[in-house]
C-alpha cells in the first residue's frame, strides 16, 4: 500500500536560519498522526514545507506516492489536502456563511461528505453567527470555522496546527469527537497539539521534534512505554 | 563665424499642450530652414525641453538655457504659467526671449522688458474684436464662458470690454475650473437664459469637448457661438461636422488669400503630413524673425543690443499677413472674422486691422 | 550613536564632503549650481514626506501644499519692496505652517491608510484651487517676488542670498541639518514611540500612548519642514506658482522617497538625486524621455526591493 | 432655479455620475476589492479611447472597434499582471505607486509615439446619434442616455458578480489572505491575473464609451483617476454598491455646485469627500 | 453575591449592568463584577460568552452599549483608550499582538517607556537608557524570555510571542492585569512558568484571568466567574463554582476528562 505522505529530509531555512535539519516521516492512509515538540521546535515549519508555504531547501515531498515537492500550494491542496493553520486564518471581508461557501467542493473521487451544512450542525454556535465577518467572531467560533472550513474541501488528510487552542472544554471535547468521526470514516489526519493525553489515545503515530529534527517516531504502545522520555522532550 | 546659432527651446511636448509644442517646433524648424540662406552661413543647434506645461519648473529650465547652453534665442514657452516663470529668469537679460504663443498679458504689458518678444498674440487681441462683431450682428445680450485661468479670463474681459463699449450686454460670466471638461451643467444653464449668442474661450482638447457638446445638446443653431478663435485651431478634424458654423476671430485663417500663406500650408503639409494651425504660423513667424534679423546683422549677433534692435524693428512677412512689433515687443497684426466651412477656417473679413496691444502698464 | 547603520555612515561621509567641494569645480557654471541647489532644496522636502509616510506610517498625498504654503506665505507676510531677514521669516514661515498643519492635521489624522491618503489630497486641492482661482495671488500663472531677504544674525552675514553658490550653501546646511534633526528625532524617545505606532498603533494605545498627539507632532514638524523648502525654493528663482501644490508635486515626492527607500531618511536624498538626475539627462538627451524614465522607475521597482537605500543596505551590512 | 432647469440639471448630474462609476467601476474591482493601487488605471482609460479611435478610423464601425478594444485592454492586464503586478504583492503597498507611476510614463509615451498629441475626437455611432427634445433649446442625445444604461447595467452585473458569486468571495478572501486561499486549493495567481485584467479591460470600456462624447487628448486619464480615487473611497473601499452611491453623490455635487455655487465648484468634490471623511472615517459603505 | 471575601479587600475595578451589543446580538449583558485588589479574578466560560469583550471594555478598546466601570470608584467608562492603561490598567491579547519588527527588549522598551516617561522628548537617544533596558530585560526574564531579548519577535515562535506578549504588559507595571488566554499556545513547561509567574503576581496586582486552562484557572483564581452567552452565570470560589451542576452542563461538561 503506497503510503499516504511521505516527507524524506526537509531542510528549511528563513533566511539565513536552518530551522528544519533533515525532517522525515510518513502518514499511511487511515491513520492519525501526532506531531509533538515545545515551543518554536519547527512543527509549523514542518506543515509549511510539506504545503509548499515555506520551501524546503532541500528534500521530497510524496503524496498517494506522487512527488509534490516543486508543485505549488493550489495544486499540492487540490490532491486533498486541508489544512487549519495556527492563527486560523480568518477573512476580515467574508461572513462566516461566506467562508463555508467559497471553500466548499468536492474532492478528487467526486465525494462530498461534508458539506456546508453539516458543519453548521457540527458546530451549531456558527449557525447563529452566520452573517458575522470572520474577525467578528470570538476566539473560539473563529476556530470553529476554520476547522469548518477545512473539512468542506473533503480532504483525504486534514492538517490541524493547535486546532483547539483558545477552546472551551466541552467545545474542544467536540473538535475531538469530529476529529474521532473524521478518522472513522477514513480521513488521514496529521495533528499539532499541546495535549498529549488525547493525542497519544487518538493518534496511530506520533513524531516528536526538538530543534528540527525527529527525536521519536513510533506508535501508540511504544509511546506507552517510553512516555516519560517524550514527556522529557515536550517540556511536561 | 564658425559658431552655430543655438536657439533653445522650452516648449510642452508631452500632455494636453503637446500638440501645441510640436506644431510650434515644426514650424520654427521649418522656416529656418527655409531661410537657411539668410543666416550668412551660420549653423544652426538646437536645443529642445519639454517644460511638461509645469510652471514651477521654469525658471529652473530657463536658466539652463541662459546659463548652461547659452542659448542666443530662447523661445517659448505655450503655457501662460510657465512664461511668467521663464519671465522671472529671462527679464532684463541680454539673451533674447521669443513667446510663441502664450497670451499672458503682463508679457507684453506690465513685465514688458527689451528683450522679450512675442510673435504670437496678446490675449486681449484676438477677443476684443469680437466685440463689435456681435453687436454688428444686432446680439444684445451674451453670455461668455472659459476656464479660469488668466488666458480665459483676458480673452473674456477683452470681449467684455467692446462689447459693452458698444452697449451690448453680458448677462452671465460663466468661469469653468480648469482643466474641467464636463460642460453639460453649464450648458444647459446657457440654455435656460436663451441669450442671443455665446462667447467662449477654450483650446486644444476642451475646445474639441466643448464644440462637440454644443452641439450635441442642441444649442448650436439656435444660439450663435462666438468664440476667440482658438476654439477652432488644431481642433477641426475632432470636432468635425460639430464646429460648422462656428464663427472666431484670429490673427490667423487657414484660407487667407496670399502667396505665403498657400506656400507655408503646401510645404507643411507635404512635410509633415497634417494640417497647419496657428502654432505652426506662430512658429514658423519665430523662425522668420530669428532669420531676418540675423540676416540684417550680416550674421553677426554678439552684440546683444543690435540684435533686440533690428528685431524689434523687423517686418515680419507672414502668412497670415506682414506684421511689426510695438514698443512693448507684441505683434502688430491683423485679426480676422473667421467662420468654420467644411472642416476649413475661412475668412469673412479682416475685423480689427493692424491691431495693437494696448500693452497697459509697459514703460517700453 | 547617529547613525546606526554602516551604509548611513557611508553615504553620510560620502555626499556631504562632496557636496560640500561640488561648487569649486563648478565654478564657472552657475547653472549646475543652481540645480544642484534646487535638487537639494526638493531633497529637504521628499525627507519632510519620507519622515511621516516611511517613519510615522502617514501616507499623505497632501505636503506638497505645505511646499507651496511656504512660498505663498513669504509672498503674504514680506513687505514687498522692503530687505527683511532671512531667519526672522524662516521662523515665521515655519511657525504659520506649523500652525495651519497643527488644524488640518486634527482633522486628518482621524482617518488612517488610504482614507488618510485621500483626505490629505482632499485639502491639498482645496488649498491649489484656492490659490489658482484667486486674483490676488496671481491665479494660474503665479507670482514674482521681488524681496531677497539678508542673512545677518547679530550684524554678522555669512550668505549673500543673490550669489547663487552662496544660496547653494545655504541649502546644503539646510539639508545637513534636517538629516541630523530627523535622525536625532528617530533615536530619541519620541522615536521610539513613532516606530511603536507605525508597527502598530492599536498595541500603543493599549500600551497608554495617545498616539493622536504623537501623529499631530510628527504632522505639524514635517509639514513645518515642507514649507521650509517651498520658502527656499521660493527664494531661489522669486517665483511662486500653484503648481507648487499640486497633487503631482506631492506625487513626485512620494516617488522620490520610494525610490530612494522609505523611512530610511537619508534615501530621500538618494531618490531626489536619482530621479531629478535621470529626469535632467534624459530630457536632454531624447525627446522621447518619459518612454526612458518610465522603464527605467519600473525596473528600479523590480530589482531595488526597500528602496535604493534598502540595496545598499543590503550590499554593505552583509559582510559586516 | 426653474423647476424645469433643476430637472435637467438633475438628469445631467446623474448621467455624469454614471459615466463616473463606469470608470471607476474596474478601479473598485482593482483597488477596492483586490488592494492593488494602480495609479495606471487613468491611463487604460486613455488607451482605451485612443484604441477605439485608431479602430473607428480603420474600420469605420464603432461597435467593433469597442470589441476590439475591450480585448486588447483584456490582454494587456494580463501581460501587466503577469510580467510586473504580480512580483509586488508581497511587497509594500507603495511599492506599487512607484510602478504604476512608471507605467503611467511609459502610457504615456507610447500614446505620444503612435498617436501624436493632436485632440482626437470619435463620432457618435450613426444608430445612437439621435437626440430627444427636453426644453425649446436644449436636447437630450440618446447616445447619452444607452451610456448611461450601461453603466447602471455594469453596476448590477458587478454588484452581482462580488457579492453574490463564488468567484466574488474568492476575490475578496484573495485580498484578505493571499496564503490561505491558496490553502484552500484555488490557483490565486491565476485568479488575479483574470481580475486585474477586467478591472483593466473595464477602464479601457469606460474610455471607448466615453470618447464620442469627449475629445481624446493625451493625459486625459489623469486627470480622471484622481476623481475615481475620490469615489472609491467615499463609497468605502471595496464597497460596489458604495461605489455607485458615492459616483451619483460625486456627479450631482459636482453639477449642481457648478451652478450655484461657481466659486467653489473647484473644490467642490473636495469638501464633499473632505466632509463625508470626517464624519465616516472609512467611507460611506466600507464593511 | 460573594460571601468568601474578606472585608479589608479593595475593590479596583468593578462593573455596573455593563452591556455591549453587536447590532442584535447582546454580547455582554447587564455585567456587575467587582474586582478587588491583590486578588486573580478568573473568568471562564465557552466560547462566544463574552469574555474578552469584557476585558475590552475593562481596557477601554470598546465602548459599552451601557453601564458603567469603576476604577477605585471613579466611573472611567467615557475617557479615552489610551487613558485607561495610564490609570494602570494593562492587558495582554487573545491575537498576538506584539511589534513584530523590533526586538523583544525593544518591544518592552516601549511598554517601560509609557511608565518612566520622557516620551516627548525629541533629543534624548533611547539608546542610552540603562534603567529602561533593564526593566524592561526584568520582563522578559520573568516570563522566560531572557535569552531571546535581541532576537527580533516576528522570529520567534508563536509560543514565545505569547510570552512576549505578556512580558510586555509587566513592564508598563500596571495595578490591574487583564489577561486574555495567556497561556493558549504555550506549552507545557512555559505554561507552568507563567503560571508560577501568576501566582506570585496574584498577591500583589488586581489580576482578570480568562482562560480555558482549566487545571491553571482552578489553581489560580481566588474568585471565579462563569459567564455564557453574554450573560453572568455565577462567581464564587473555585469549589462553588466546579461543583455548580449549571456550569457543568454549560461549560466543563459531565465527568471529569478535561480535555
Ligand atoms: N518567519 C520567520 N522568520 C524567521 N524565523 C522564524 C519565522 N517563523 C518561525 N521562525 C523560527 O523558526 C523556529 C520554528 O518555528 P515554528 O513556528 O515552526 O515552531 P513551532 O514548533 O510551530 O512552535 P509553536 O508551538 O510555538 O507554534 C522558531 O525558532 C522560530 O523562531
Ligand atoms: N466586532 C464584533 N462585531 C460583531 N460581533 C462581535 C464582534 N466582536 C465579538 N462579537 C461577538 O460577540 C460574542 C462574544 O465574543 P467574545 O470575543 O467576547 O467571546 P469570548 O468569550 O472571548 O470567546 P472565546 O473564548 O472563544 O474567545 C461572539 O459571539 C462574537 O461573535
Ligand atoms: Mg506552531
Ligand atoms: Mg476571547
Amino acid at each position: 500500500m503506497t503510503k499516504l505522505l511521505d516527507v524524506k529530509g526537509l531542510h528549511t531555512y528563513y533566511g539565513e536560519s536552518h530551522i528544519l535539519h533533515g525532517v522525515n516521516f510518513d502518514i499511511q492512509p487511515g491513520q492519525a498522526v501526532s506531531l509533538m515538540g515545545r515551543n518554536g521546535m519547527g512543527k509549523t515549519t514542518t506543515l509549511k514545507s510539506i504545503l509548499g508555504l515555506v520551501p524546503p531547501r532541500s528534500g521530497h515531498v510524496l503524496f498517494q506516492g506522487e512527488e509534490i515537492t516543486g508543485l505549488p500550494t493550489w495544486q499540492r491542496m487540490r490532491k486533498d489536502i486541508a489544512y487549519v493553520p495556527e492563527g486560523r486564518g480568518m477573512f476580515h471581508n467574508l461572513t462566516v456563511k461566506e467562508h463555508l461557501e467559497m471553500a466548499a467542493r468536492a474532492n478528487q473521487k467526486g465525494e462530498q461528505h461534508w458539506t456546508c451544512e453539516r458543519v453548521l450542525e457540527t458546530f451549531p454556535r456558527l449557525q447563529e453567527r452566520l452573517t458575522n465577518l470572520g474577525t467578528q467572531l470570538s476566539g473560539g467560533e473563529q476556530q470553529m470555522l476554520a476547522i469548518g472550513r477545512a473539512l468542506v474541501t473533503n480532504p483525504e488528510l486534514l492538517i490541524l496546527d493547535e486546532a483547539t487552542e483558545g477552546l472551551a472544554p466541552l467545545i474542544r471535547k467536540e473538535i475531538w469527537d469530529v476529529i474521532r468521526t473524521i478518522k472513522s470514516s477514513g480521513i488521514s489526519t496529521l495533528i499539532v497539539d499541546k495535549n498529549i493525553q488525547v493525542l497519544k489515545e487518538l493518534c496511530d503515530q506520533h513524531i516528536v521534534l526538538v530543534k528540527g529534527q525527529v527525536v521519536f517516531s513510533a506508535g501508540s504502545s511504544q509511546l506507552m512505554e517510553s512516555l516519560d522520555e517524550v514527556e522529557s522532550y515536550l517540556g511536561v | 563665424n564658425e559658431q552655430p546659432i543655438k536657439v533653445g527651446m522650452m516648449l510642452p511636448f508631452s500632455g494636453v499642450y503637446g500638440a501645441l509644442g510640436d506644431a510650434t517646433r515644426n514650424g520654427l524648424k521649418m522656416a529656418l530652414r527655409e531661410q537657411a540662406a539668410q543666416l550668412h552661413g551660420r549653423k544652426l543647434e538646437f536645443i529642445e525641453i519639454d517644460t511638461e506645461a509645469r510652471p514651477e519648473r521654469a525658471p529652473e529650465i530657463a536658466s539652463s538655457l541662459l546659463n548652461n547652453s547659452e542659448a542666443d534665442f530662447i523661445i517659448g514657452p505655450v503655457h501662460s504659467g510657465v512664461a511668467m516663470g521663464m519671465l522671472k529668469v529671462l527679464r532684463g537679460k541680454e539673451t533674447v526671449m521669443i513667446v510663441p504663443n502664450a497670451g499672458a498679458g503682463p508679457v507684453t504689458g506690465p513685465l514688458c522688458s527689451p528683450n522679450v518678444f512675442r510673435t504670437s498674440f496678446s490675449s486681449w487681441q484676438p477677443s476684443y474684436p469680437m466685440g463689435k462683431v456681435a453687436l454688428d450682428k444686432g446680439y444684445k445680450k451674451v453670455v461668455t464662458m472659459s476656464w479660469n485661468y488668466g488666458m480665459g479670463k483676458e480673452s473674456l474681459d477683452a470681449f467684455e470690454e467692446s462689447f459693452t463699449a458698444g452697449g451690448g450686454e453680458v448677462v452671465k460670466k460663466i468661469l469653468v475650473p480648469f482643466p474641467k471638461t464636463e460642460f453639460q451643467a453649464y450648458l444647459s444653464e446657457i440654455a435656460s437664459i436663451n441669450p442671443d449668442a455665446v462667447f467662449v474661450f477654450f483650446a486644444g482638447g476642451g475646445a474639441v469637448k466643448f464644440v462637440k457638446d454644443y452641439d450635441a445638446l442642441g444649442l448650436k443653431g439656435k444660439i450663435p457661438l462666438l468664440g476667440s478663435g482658438f476654439l477652432t485651431e488644431g481642433t477641426l478634424e475632432a470636432q468635425g461636422p460639430a464646429a460648422e458654423g462656428v464663427m472666431t476671430t484670429l490673427h490667423y485663417a487657414d484660407t487667407l488669400d496670399n502667396e505665403l500663406n498657400k506656400a507655408f500650408r503646401t510645404s507643411y503639409k507635404a512635410e509633415f503630413g497634417k494640417a497647419s494651425d496657428i502654432y505652426a504660423v506662430q512658429g514658423y513667424d519665430t523662425g522668420l524673425m530669428i532669420a531676418s534679423a540675423v540676416n540684417q546683422l550680416g550674421g553677426d549677433i554678439s552684440d546683444q543690443q543690435a540684435l533686440i534692435k533690428a528685431l524689434g524693428e523687423t517686418t515680419v512677412k507672414s502668412p497670415r499677413g506682414d506684421f511689426t512689433f510695438s514698443a512693448a515687443h507684441n505683434p502688430v497684426q491683423n485679426i480676422y472674422l473667421r467662420t468654420v466651412e467644411n472642416g476649413e477656417n475661412k475668412v469673412i473679413e479682416v475685423a480689427a486691422p493692424a491691431l495693437a496691444d494696448p500693452a497697459r502698464g509697459c514703460k517700453l | 550613536m547617529l547613525f546606526n547603520k554602516r551604509t548611513e555612515r557611508i553615504f553620510f561621509w560620502v555626499f556631504f564632503p562632496l557636496a560640500l567641494l561640488m561648487p569649486l569645480f563648478l565654478a564657472e557654471n552657475t547653472f549646475f549650481v543652481s540645480k544642484l541647489t534646487s535638487i537639494m532644496i526638493f531633497a529637504l522636502f521628499v525627507m519632510s514626506l519620507d519622515y511621516l509616510v516611511g517613519r510615522c506610517g502617514l501616507i499623505t498625498l497632501g505636503h506638497a501644499m505645505f511646499y507651496g504654503l511656504g512660498g505663498y506665505l513669504f509672498w503674504m507676510i514680506a513687505p514687498e519692496y522692503e530687505a527683511v531677514n532671512f531667519w526672522v521669516y524662516t521662523f515665521y514661515i515655519c511657525m504659520i505652517a506649523a500652525a495651519v498643519a497643527l488644524i488640518i492635521g486634527f482633522l486628518v489624522l482621524r482617518t488612517s491608510g488610504i482614507y488618510m491618503i485621500m483626505i490629505t489630497l482632499a485639502f491639498a486641492q482645496m488649498a491649489f484651487y484656492f490659490f489658482s482661482d484667486s486674483i490676488e495671488f496671481g491665479g494660474t500663472d503665479g507670482l514674482f517676488i521681488y524681496v531677497k531677504p539678508e542673512t545677518s544674525i547679530f550684524g554678522l552675514s555669512f550668505f549673500d542670498l543673490d550669489n547663487p553658490t552662496h544660496f547653494y550653501y545655504l541649502c546644503l546646511l539646510s539639508l545637513f541639518n534636517t538629516l541630523i534633526f530627523f535622525r536625532i528625532l528617530i533615536r530619541s524617545r519620541f522615536g521610539r514611540v513613532v516606530d511603536a505606532i507605525h508597527e502598530n498603533p492599536g498595541r500603543t494605545t493599549a500600551l497608554g500612548y495617545n498616539i493622536f498627539v504623537f501623529r499631530l507632532m510628527s504632522y505639524v514638524i514635517a509639514s513645518a519642514l515642507g514649507a521650509y523648502a517651498g520658502y527656499l525654493f521660493t527664494l531661489q528663482y522669486g517665483f511662486v506658482n500653484p503648481s507648487m501644490l499640486a497633487w503631482t508635486t506631492s506625487g513626485s515626492a512620494l516617488v522620490m522617497s520610494i525610490l530612494g527607500g522609505m523611512g530610511s531618511i537619508y534615501g530621500a536624498i538618494l531618490g531626489t538625486f536619482v530621479y531629478e538626475g535621470l529626469h535632467y539627462v534624459l530630457e536632454h538627451l531624447t525627446e522621447h524621455w518619459m518612454l526612458f524614465m518610465g522603464a527605467l522607475i519600473i525596473a528600479m521597482v523590480m530589482v531595488f526591493k526597500n528602496g535604493i537605500a534598502g540595496s545598499m543596505e543590503k550590499l554593505l551590512e552583509k559582510r559586516t | 432655479m426653474t423647476t424645469s432647469l433643476f430637472l435637467v440639471q438633475l438628469i445631467n448630474g446623474l448621467q455624469y455620475g454614471l459615466l463616473l462609476f463606469l470608470i471607476a467601476s474596474g478601479l473598485t474591482l482593482v483597488f477596492g476589492v483586490m488592494g492593488i493601487l494602480n495609479l495606471a488605471h487613468g491611463s487604460m482609460y486613455m488607451v482605451g479611447a485612443y484604441l477605439v479611435w485608431y479602430f473607428v478610423e480603420h474600420t469605420g464601425s464603432f461597435g467593433l472597434s469597442a470589441l476590439i478594444s475591450a480585448v486588447i485592454a483584456l490582454l494587456i492586464g494580463i501581460l501587466m499582471e503577469r510580467t510586473l503586478i504580480r512580483q509586488l504583492y508581497r511587497r509594500n503597498h507603495l511599492d506599487q505607486v512607484l510602478l504604476t507611476i512608471g507605467m503611467i510614463f511609459v502610457f504615456n509615451a507610447l500614446q505620444g509615439l503612435l498617436w501624436g498629441n493632436d485632440p482626437l475626437g470619435v463620432a457618435v455611432p450613426s444608430a445612437l446619434s439621435s437626440a430627444i427634445p427636453v426644453t425649446d433649446v436644449l436636447e437630450y442625445p440618446v447616445y447619452r442616455i444607452f451610456v448611461a444604461l450601461f453603466c447602471v447595467g455594469i453596476a448590477a452585473l458587478m454588484y452581482f458578480m462580488i457579492n453574490k458569486t463564488r468567484l466574488g468571495m474568492l476575490i475578496r478572501a484573495g485580498e484578505s489572505n493571499r496564503e490561505m486561499v491558496e490553502c484552500l486549493g484555488i490557483d490565486i495567481r491565476k485568479l488575479y491575473t483574470i481580475v486585474f485584467a477586467i478591472g483593466v479591460m473595464l477602464a479601457a470600456i469606460a474610455g471607448v464609451a466615453a470618447a464620442p462624447m469627449s475629445s481624446i487628448v493625451p493625459g486625459m486619464g489623469e486627470h480622471i483617476l484622481i476623481t475615481c480615487f475620490v469615489v472609491v473611497v467615499i463609497g468605502g473601499m471595496g464597497s460596489i454598491k458604495g461605489a455607485f452611491i458615492a459616483a451619483l453623490l460625486v456627479g450631482l455635487v459636482d453639477t449642481f455646485a457648478s451652478i450655484l455655487v461657481p466659486q467653489l465648484s473647484s473644490m467642490m468634490i473636495y469638501i464633499l469627500m473632505a466632509f463625508i471623511l470626517l464624519i465616516k472615517p472609512q467611507g460611506l459603505f466600507s464593511s | 453575591m460573594n460571601t468568601q471575601v474578606s472585608l479589608d479587600l479593595k475593590v479596583m475595578l468593578e462593573t455596573q449592568g455593563l452591556c455591549k451589543y453587536w447590532g442584535g446580538l447582546k454580547a455582554l449583558d447587564d455585567i456587575s463584577l467587582q474586582f478587588f485588589d491583590k486578588q486573580l479574578h478568573g473568568i471562564v466560560g465557552p466560547n462566544g460568552a463574552g469574555k474578552s469583550t469584557l476585558l475590552n471594555l475593562l481596557c477601554g478598546h470598546y465602548k459599552p452599549t451601557r453601564g458603567s466601570i469603576l476604577h477605585k470608584e471613579e466611573a472611567i467608562e467615557a475617557i479615552k483608550p489610551y487613558a485607561f492603561a495610564r490609570r494602570g490598567i494593562g492587558r495582554s491579547f487573545q491575537k498576538t499582538n506584539i511589534y513584530p519588527g523590533a526586538t523583544c527588549l525593544e518591544n518592552c522598551c516601549v511598554a517601560v517607556q509609557r511608565r518612566m516617561g520622557g516620551s516627548f522628548n525629541i533629543l534624548r537617544s533611547r539608546y542610552t537608557q540603562k534603567v529602561l533596558d533593564e526593566i524592561a530585560s526584568e520582563a522578559l526574564e520573568k516570563v522566560g524570555l531572557g535569552a531571546r531579548r535581541d532576537v527580533v519577535a516576528s522570529q520567534i515562535s508563536y509560543g514565545e510571542q505569547r510570552q512576549l506578549e505578556i512580558a510586555m504588559v509587566l513592564a508598563t507595571s500596571p495595578e490591574v492585569l487583564l489577561l486574555d488566554e495567556p497561556m493558549a499556545g504555550m506549552g507545557h513547561e512555559e505554561s507552568q512558568l507563567i503560571i508560577e509567574l501568576l501566582k506570585t503576581l496574584r498577591r500583589e496586582y488586581c489580576i482578570v484571568l480568562v482562560e480555558h486552562d482549566m487545571d491553571a484557572v482552578f489553581e489560580l483564581s481566588d474568585q471565579l466567574t462563569v459567564m455564557v452567552d453574554g450573560q453572568h452565570l455565577t462567581t464564587g470560589s473555585v469549589d462553588q463554582v466546579r461543583d455548580d451542576p449549571r456550569v457543568k452542563e454549560a461549560y466543563l461538561g459531565q465527568g471529569d476528562e478535561v480535555f
